[in-house]
């Protein structure tokens, strides 16, 4: 049962914590300058989940709630949530805020911005439980649901595809035609595709009083730096290059073999995140000979994901078996941890032959836009051929990849990373494999139940247990295959104090020596 | 006093020999004829003076030029020499003119570089030289580029080039070959003219016999890379010594127009690797005789007045 | 020249009756310089399966990121893979593809400008077609159609030829409007051969040497530009080894691992070199009036 | 001269028209939408198909085809899907950087190659002539791209000479900017600058064997002035007419070069949309870039006739 002490008014817990120590309103000075590979897909936060954006937007915008360090919700633009004993009434205290564009925000900006979010939110399903919403008063929300939905606060506080607050006048425009105004520490000043963001501290920035530091995405967030300059540069080599010259004090990941050489660096520092993501090799059950449970033992039993892993990081891995971090609410312990990285040759053969497999053409699936997949497909290529099996290996750029495996035919195995969905929770990993059009293009019963009880039981221990139910199945039907736990480096100059990594690179709190 | 005095002037390209023993003076103000057929050596000896040889070739010898051994001079004395004291003006009128630059440019930049003439100063005097030698409107042609000219007026403007700075010598190789008939005797008339204008010598090299008797006071005649025959014109024209001059007066019936072939005599002349040892006109010669082999014959004054290479010379005549 | 008198000053070998074009190519110090660098390079991808140490496929993440040494004689990449082995077999791939493309493009180019210099008609669409696709920056445009056509070898070959066609046609185009003018070709058309007959055998074989000379480059092109797809993730797809997809493969790692883009780049230096050296000696050979048109 | 100008102009329309057709096809056969970037790698086949409908990816292609040409026509290029703004805006914004890097690179390989090409013919046969030919040859045998990467290395990392990459307006900071053009230009202008000298030296050869180089050597013109003016200015002719191809070479050059030193130029515009498929900044870009180049040539046609007086005067 979620109740108002579990999800509110968790300040004492933070502060005991000691994760954040007392951020110093000094005078803001300097800019600092962030580089990052990709330029974002829209800087309106709603409606795009790419990491691209996120980097930016998570500056501009602020949610109701937003995930701590540990990735807990917490309150943000909100003070507080009631929650009414049947799970249906959400009832939102809001704190005081203000918009870049001067105006104080009130419910009816928050009611519009959730309203919107779940016309174009790029997790729009997070909105499909409510029935509707009154703002008693400027500072009050109150949200109806029409079915008990758990999940609720750890969608919308979410920064997949942040449920960003933005003034009522911008929420009636359609996707990406808002101006971004949103309330947070920094704001947007220019974007020059290709070239760079640029955004400003917000003078009026209202802190979150309730906090004594930083946390995650919530708490106190003091913008020490007056101007930050967030750069598109494509080229790994070029943003590792600009680190080491000072063109650049922060990177948002840095490649691995760089990160070891640069470790003594004294002008710089790295800092290593583990775990990032997971890396994951998604099925088509739809496309013989994958249909057969048995064939996709094969390939569960018989491939090396070590070395997968070890291939496609660059050595910075976990061999980890959870569909969730180890260590967060839903970890479901030993759970298929028997039949995960199994890396017997024989009994994949074995296997092999027991399914009937008659040399069938198997299409792997991956793109050469993000490195990571790539390896990891050309690698486990390279071992499904070992063991005999028929591969072709298809590596499209990013678009067509992505839409390749929107079908149901044209590919058997597709790499994927998943970042943000296990940071999430259970929600959008299981929701992945569920649904209408899960992942692997077949319902699984099994999991449809899961994802049911997940998302509507109010007890946390039938969760727990849908979660644990659902991870049992993935493994005994080999729905898909984990690989591992894949971390990265955020690197920054020594001069840049204060920094802690995070999701993003996180530029408040942080000073120019 | 000669203006210039060629002394064994030799030209090699590598260990082949183009030019031998080439000796002769110009006067102040005279007019030397030179004459052969192609690949005789006429040009080369132009060249040699200016100092222009085609790359790989070297000259031995001595080439007094007012005093000064211009052969010895080292490029920079020799570029203040060429278009100053010594002008060219070359056969093909066209090619010879820089395509892309106007004529008037082409004259202006002598007067800039050698007589100190600024840019406008150039320009005007430019315009005087067109008038000098007679072509009209001035003032326009003078902005004009080479193609817009006709082929007499392109030559008239290389003359008015060469004649820039008042030179005292003024080599003219074949100035008019390439030109119609009619506009040829224009041209020449205007070279004579202006020679005795200005008081210049000229050294005409030419094909055409019929120049020859008409503007030159003496002539050399060249054979294969030598001198055949050498004298004043009259006495060259009334008295040949060599069987070659011979040979050329007697292609031509009357005193004008160019030599083609020389149908009185068979073959042509050879190439510079395949010249004789001996005379190099005796394969060719009808009086040729085994003495004619052994050894290029000295150039001997006879008694008609003129010099020739021929060791029969007075046997024949 | 030296005036009237210039035959006086050529060298005698010169005078001698002109060697035939083989002769002439084989005597052509760059030919030769430029057929020892890019036949050297050739046989080694021809032989790659007997030359190559490792199988350019297998991955070992032990062996990640090895700098030279006497194992990896050019070191490993990321996948532990052989730099060595998989230039060995990245010369194949990329040869068979600078191949493929000059080939292609000779064919189809050679083609539609041998139509276009001949029947007059059809001149002005289709070298208007030709401008069109020559507007294009040839690059730009095979990325646009790689992108399109999915990523393969043979595609890369398609999309290559479709960029680099209209250089062909227009050198082919412009041999055969001289060449058609000949008397020879008049003579034919006088006797009654047909336009067909008359293109194929008269005015073809005589239009030819430009289009030779202009294909040798377009070969080395090609090698470049596929080189340029790989680096832009649109060249053939891993882990095919292609010298353009290794230098993408390490093009991460320039400061921690040069070793993975040196090899191959260093490789295409050389092929492309000798390529340019083979056509310079082509061009002096077949056609001394080219000299002036590279390329 | 005008006139001459005024025909080219009215000759390059078909061209350009074809060209837009081109422009307008390739898009519709690149598999995959523009979906797949806004979504994010995580996005549901429900979350995507959304999408699509939302931003009108949905309609049949031959209403986007007359809709693209109907807006074409009142010189509309349409709307980039990701970059919140118009495609024809989003180009003249790049625009700067695109020139500035193809014409500081063609500026380079055109002095470089000339002055090569000149020492070669002028040295014909000797040492400095092989080396300068030898130059010309490797510097269009290495790929660029390749080339970049190691001169950020050497000359940003560790000679911290220049910077890495990036852009420097002009107006904003001259010497910035001229640093930051340096390295990727030069990097662009190598192989061009092999093309230059190697033509170069094939026409100065030809030129220096003209008469009137000889008449200018008879003039007393000291050498300097006989190569640099007399011969070169003939010489540059032939060389000036391959400068308007170069500059279509230039342009597809830096294409990747702009991805190298991260330069926000056309060529990483178009790149990056036809990697995102953003349709229509691939079709406005391909057709954008084209015309440059129509223009370009146009432009050297023009030049090309100031060169050579006998082609203003309308003969040859």
């Amino acid at each position: 049962m979620l109740t108002r002490r579990e999800l509110g008014l968790a300040t004492g817990a933070t502060a005991l914590s000691g994760l954040a120590k007392p951020a110093l309103a000094q005078g803001a000075r300097g800019t600092v300058v962030m580089a990052q590979q990709a330029q974002p897909p829209s800087l309106d936060a709603q409606v795009t989940t790419a990491q691209a954006s996120r980097n930016i937007n998570l500056h501009v915008y602020e949610t109701l709630f937003a995930r701590d360090e540990a990735g807990n919700p917490q309150p943000d633009l909100a003070e507080g949530v009631d929650v009414s004993a049947d799970g249906l009434t959400y009832r939102f205290s809001l704190r005081d805020a203000r918009f870049h564009n001067g105006k104080r925000m009130t419910s009816a900006d928050v009611r519009a911005s959730l309203q919107r979010y779940g016309r174009v939110g790029g997790s729009a399903f997070i909105m499909q439980p409510v029935d509707a919403m009154e703002t008693p008063d400027a500072r009050t929300l109150v949200v109806r649901l029409k079915q008990p939905s758990p999940g609720f606060i750890a969608g919308i506080s979410s920064p997949r595809a942040p449920c960003a607050i933005i003034p009522e006048e911008e929420a009636g425009k359609e996707a990406s035609r808002i101006e971004v105004i949103g309330t947070g520490p920094f704001r947007f000043v220019e974007y020059r595709p290709d070239s760079h963001v640029r955004l400003t501290r917000f003078p009026e920035y209202v802190q979150n009083s309730r906090y004594q530091g930083m946390d995650g995405f919530a708490g106190r967030k003091v913008a020490n730096i007056e101007n930050i300059m967030i750069r598109f540069v494509p080229e790994a080599g070029a943003r590792t290059a600009g680190l080491q010259t000072g063109e650049m004090q922060i990177l948002e990941a840095i490649a691995v073999p760089a990160a070891q050489r640069l470790r003594n660096d004294r002008n710089l520092q790295m800092h290593e995140m583990l775990p990032w993501s997971f890396q994951t090799l998604i099925l088509n059950h739809v496309m013989p000979p994958m249909d057969n449970p048995v064939f996709r033992r094969a390939l569960q039993a018989a491939l090396d994901l070590e070395e997968i892993m070890a291939i496609s990081t660059d050595g910075l891995y976990r061999m980890t078996h959870g569909w969730q971090h180890p260590g967060t609410t839903y970890f479901a312990g030993d759970v298929g941890r028997q039949l995960y990285n199994i890396n017997n040759k024989d009994r994949g053969r074995a296997l092999l032959r027991e399914s009937g497999y008659r040399n069938e053409e198997i299409i792997l699936l991956g793109d050469s836009s993000f490195s990571n997949h790539q390896a990891a497909i050309v690698t486990a290529a390279e071992q499904l051929r070992g063991i005999g099996v028929n591969v072709r290996t298809v590596i499209t750029d990013w678009p067509t990849a992505f839409s390749q495996r929107t079908q149901r035919t044209g590919w058997h195995m597709w790499a994927l990373m998943m970042g943000i969905e296990p940071y999430e929770g259970p929600y959008g990993v299981v929701g992945y494999f569920s649904g209408h059009q899960p992942a692997q293009h077949q319902r699984d019963e099994v999991i449809e139940d899961c994802q049911r009880r997940l998302t509507t039981s109010l007890a946390e221990a039938d969760r727990k247990k849908a979660v644990a139910d659902f991870q049992a199945r993935m493994y005994d039907q080999a729905i898909a295959i984990k690989c591992g736990d894949v971390g990265i480096i955020q690197a920054t100059r020594a001069n840049v104090r204060d920094y802690k990594p995070y999701r993003i690179p996180r530029m408040w709190g942080i000073s120019l020596a | 006093m000669s203006l210039i005095s060629v002394r064994d002037l030799s030209v090699a390209f590598g260990g082949t020999r183009v030019l031998e023993d080439v000796s002769f003076d110009i006067a102040e103000g005279e007019v030397l004829g030179v004459v052969g057929e192609s690949g005789s050596g006429k040009s080369m000896t132009a060249l040699a003076i200016m100092g222009l040889l085609p790359m790989g070739g070297t000259a031995a010898g001595r080439i007094d030029f007012e005093g000064r051994d211009v052969l010895a001079l080292p490029e920079r004395e020799m570029q203040r020499l060429r278009g100053a004291r010594m002008a060219m003006i070359f056969q093909e009128p066209m090619a010879s003119l820089n395509p892309v630059l106007t004529v008037g440019e082409q004259i202006a930049e002598v007067l800039r570089r050698h007589r100190g003439l600024d840019r406008r100063a150039a320009h005007a005097e430019a315009i005087a030289l067109l008038k000098l030698v007679e072509i009209a409107a001035a003032e326009r042609r003078v902005d004009e580029y080479p193609h817009q000219l006709s082929g007499g007026m392109r030559q008239r403007a290389m003359i008015a080039i060469a004649l820039a700075c008042r030179p005292r010598l003024l080599i003219a190789d074949e100035p008019t070959t390439a030109l119609d008939a009619t506009v040829q005797a224009g041209i020449l008339d205007l070279l004579r003219g202006l020679r005795r204008e200005l008081g210049m010598a000229v050294l005409l090299i030419t094909h055409d016999l019929g120049v020859v008797s008409d503007i030159c006071e003496r002539v050399v005649v060249m054979y294969a890379g030598r001198v055949a025959e050498t004298g004043p014109a009259a006495a060259i024209f009334d008295g040949p010594a060599h069987p070659y001059t011979r040979a050329l007066l007697a292609a031509i019936p009357r005193l004008e127009g160019p030599i083609g072939a020389l149908p009185a005599i068979d073959g042509v002349v050879p190439a510079p690797a395949d010249f004789p040892s001996g005379c190099r006109f005796a394969p060719r010669c009808a009086h040729a005789r085994p003495a004619c082999d052994a050894a290029p014959p000295p150039l001997r004054a006879l008694p008609s007045g003129t010099a020739a290479a021929c060791i029969r010379a007075e046997e024949i005549a | 020249m030296a005036g009237a008198d210039g035959g006086a000053v050529a060298p005698a070998a010169r005078r001698r009756r002109p060697p035939g074009a083989l002769s002439r190519l084989v005597a052509h110090p760059s030919f030769r310089w430029g057929l020892l660098l890019f036949g050297a390079v050739a046989l080694c991808g021809l032989l790659a399966a007997w030359l190559a140490p490792f199988d350019p496929l297998r991955n070992n993440f032990r062996t990640r990121f090895r700098p030279p040494d006497e194992v990896f004689w050019f070191g490993t990449d990321r996948f532990g893979r052989d730099i060595l082995s998989r230039t060995l077999h990245g010369i194949q791939v990329s040869l068979r593809i600078g191949l493929g493309v000059a080939v292609l493009t000779a064919l189809a180019g050679g083609a539609i400008g041998a139509v276009a210099g001949f029947f007059r008609r059809v001149d002005g669409p289709v070298m208007r077609l030709m401008d069109a696709l020559m507007a294009f920056p040839a690059v730009l445009l095979a990325i646009a159609l790689a992108a399109a056509l999915g990523p393969s070898e043979l595609n890369v070959i398609v999309a290559l030829s479709i960029a680099y066609v209209p250089r062909a046609a227009r050198v082919m185009r412009a041999g055969v409007l001289v060449v058609r003018e000949f008397p020879f070709v008049e003579g034919a058309r006088a006797i009654g051969a047909s336009p067909a007959r008359v293109l194929l055998r008269h005015v073809l074989p005589n239009a030819m040497a430009p289009l030779v000379v202009q294909q040798t480059y377009v070969f080395a092109l090609a090698v470049l530009a596929e080189a340029v797809l790989s680096f832009l993730g649109v060249g053939p797809p891993p882990p095919t080894p292609t010298l353009g997809g290794i230098i993408a493969d390490g093009r991460d790692f320039i400061q921690e691992a040069p070793w993975i883009s040196l090899t191959p780049g260093v490789v295409i230096a050389l092929v492309v070199l000798g390529l340019n050296l083979m056509g310079d000696g082509l061009r002096d050979a077949l056609d001394p009036r080219l000299r002036t048109a590279i390329r | 001269m005008l006139r001459y100008a005024a025909g080219r102009l009215l000759a390059a329309l078909p061209v350009l028209l074809i060209v837009s057709l081109l422009s307008f096809g390739i898009v519709w056969i690149v598999p995959g939408d523009v979906a797949a970037e806004m979504a994010g790698p995580t996005a549901t086949a429900e979350e995507l198909a959304r999408l699509r409908e939302r931003l009108g990816l949905t309609r049949p292609w031959h209403e986007q085809l007359v809709g693209w040409y109907g807006a074409l026509l009142q010189g509309d290029l349409g709307e980039s899907i990701l970059l919140r703004q118009g495609v024809a805006a989003a180009i003249v914004e790049r625009l700067p950087v695109t020139l500035s890097l193809t014409f500081t690179a063609l500026a380079i390989a055109f002095v470089a190659g000339t002055a090569l090409g000149t020492l070669a013919a002028v040295r014909a046969g000797k040492a400095a002539d092989r080396a300068a030919m030898g130059t010309a040859l490797i510097g269009f045998s290495i790929p660029d791209f390749w080339l970049g990467l190691v001169f950020v290395y050497v000359f940003a990392v560790v000679l911290g000479w220049l910077p890495t990459g990036g852009y420097v307006p002009f107006a904003t900071d001259p010497l910035g900017w001229a640093r930051s053009m340096l390295l990727p230009a030069a990097t662009l202008a190598l192989a061009q600058m092999g093309l230059f000298a190697r033509m170069t030296r094939a026409a100065m050869l030809e030129v220096l064997q003209q008469d009137y180089i000889r008449t200018a050597r008879a003039k007393g013109m000291p050498g300097w002035i006989v190569v640099g003016k007399h011969a070169l200015r003939n010489a540059l002719i032939p060389v000036v007419t391959v400068a308007g191809i170069a500059c279509g070479v230039l342009l597809g050059g830096a294409v990747v070069i702009e991805s190298v030193f991260s330069l926000p130029g056309v060529g990483r515009l178009i790149v990056g949309a036809i990697q995102r498929r953003d349709y229509p900044v691939i079709q406005g870009g391909l057709l954008l870039t084209a015309t440059i180049f129509v223009l370009v040539n146009l432009v050297v046609d023009l030049l090309y006739a100031t060169l050579d007086p006998r082609i203003r005067h309308g003969r040859r």
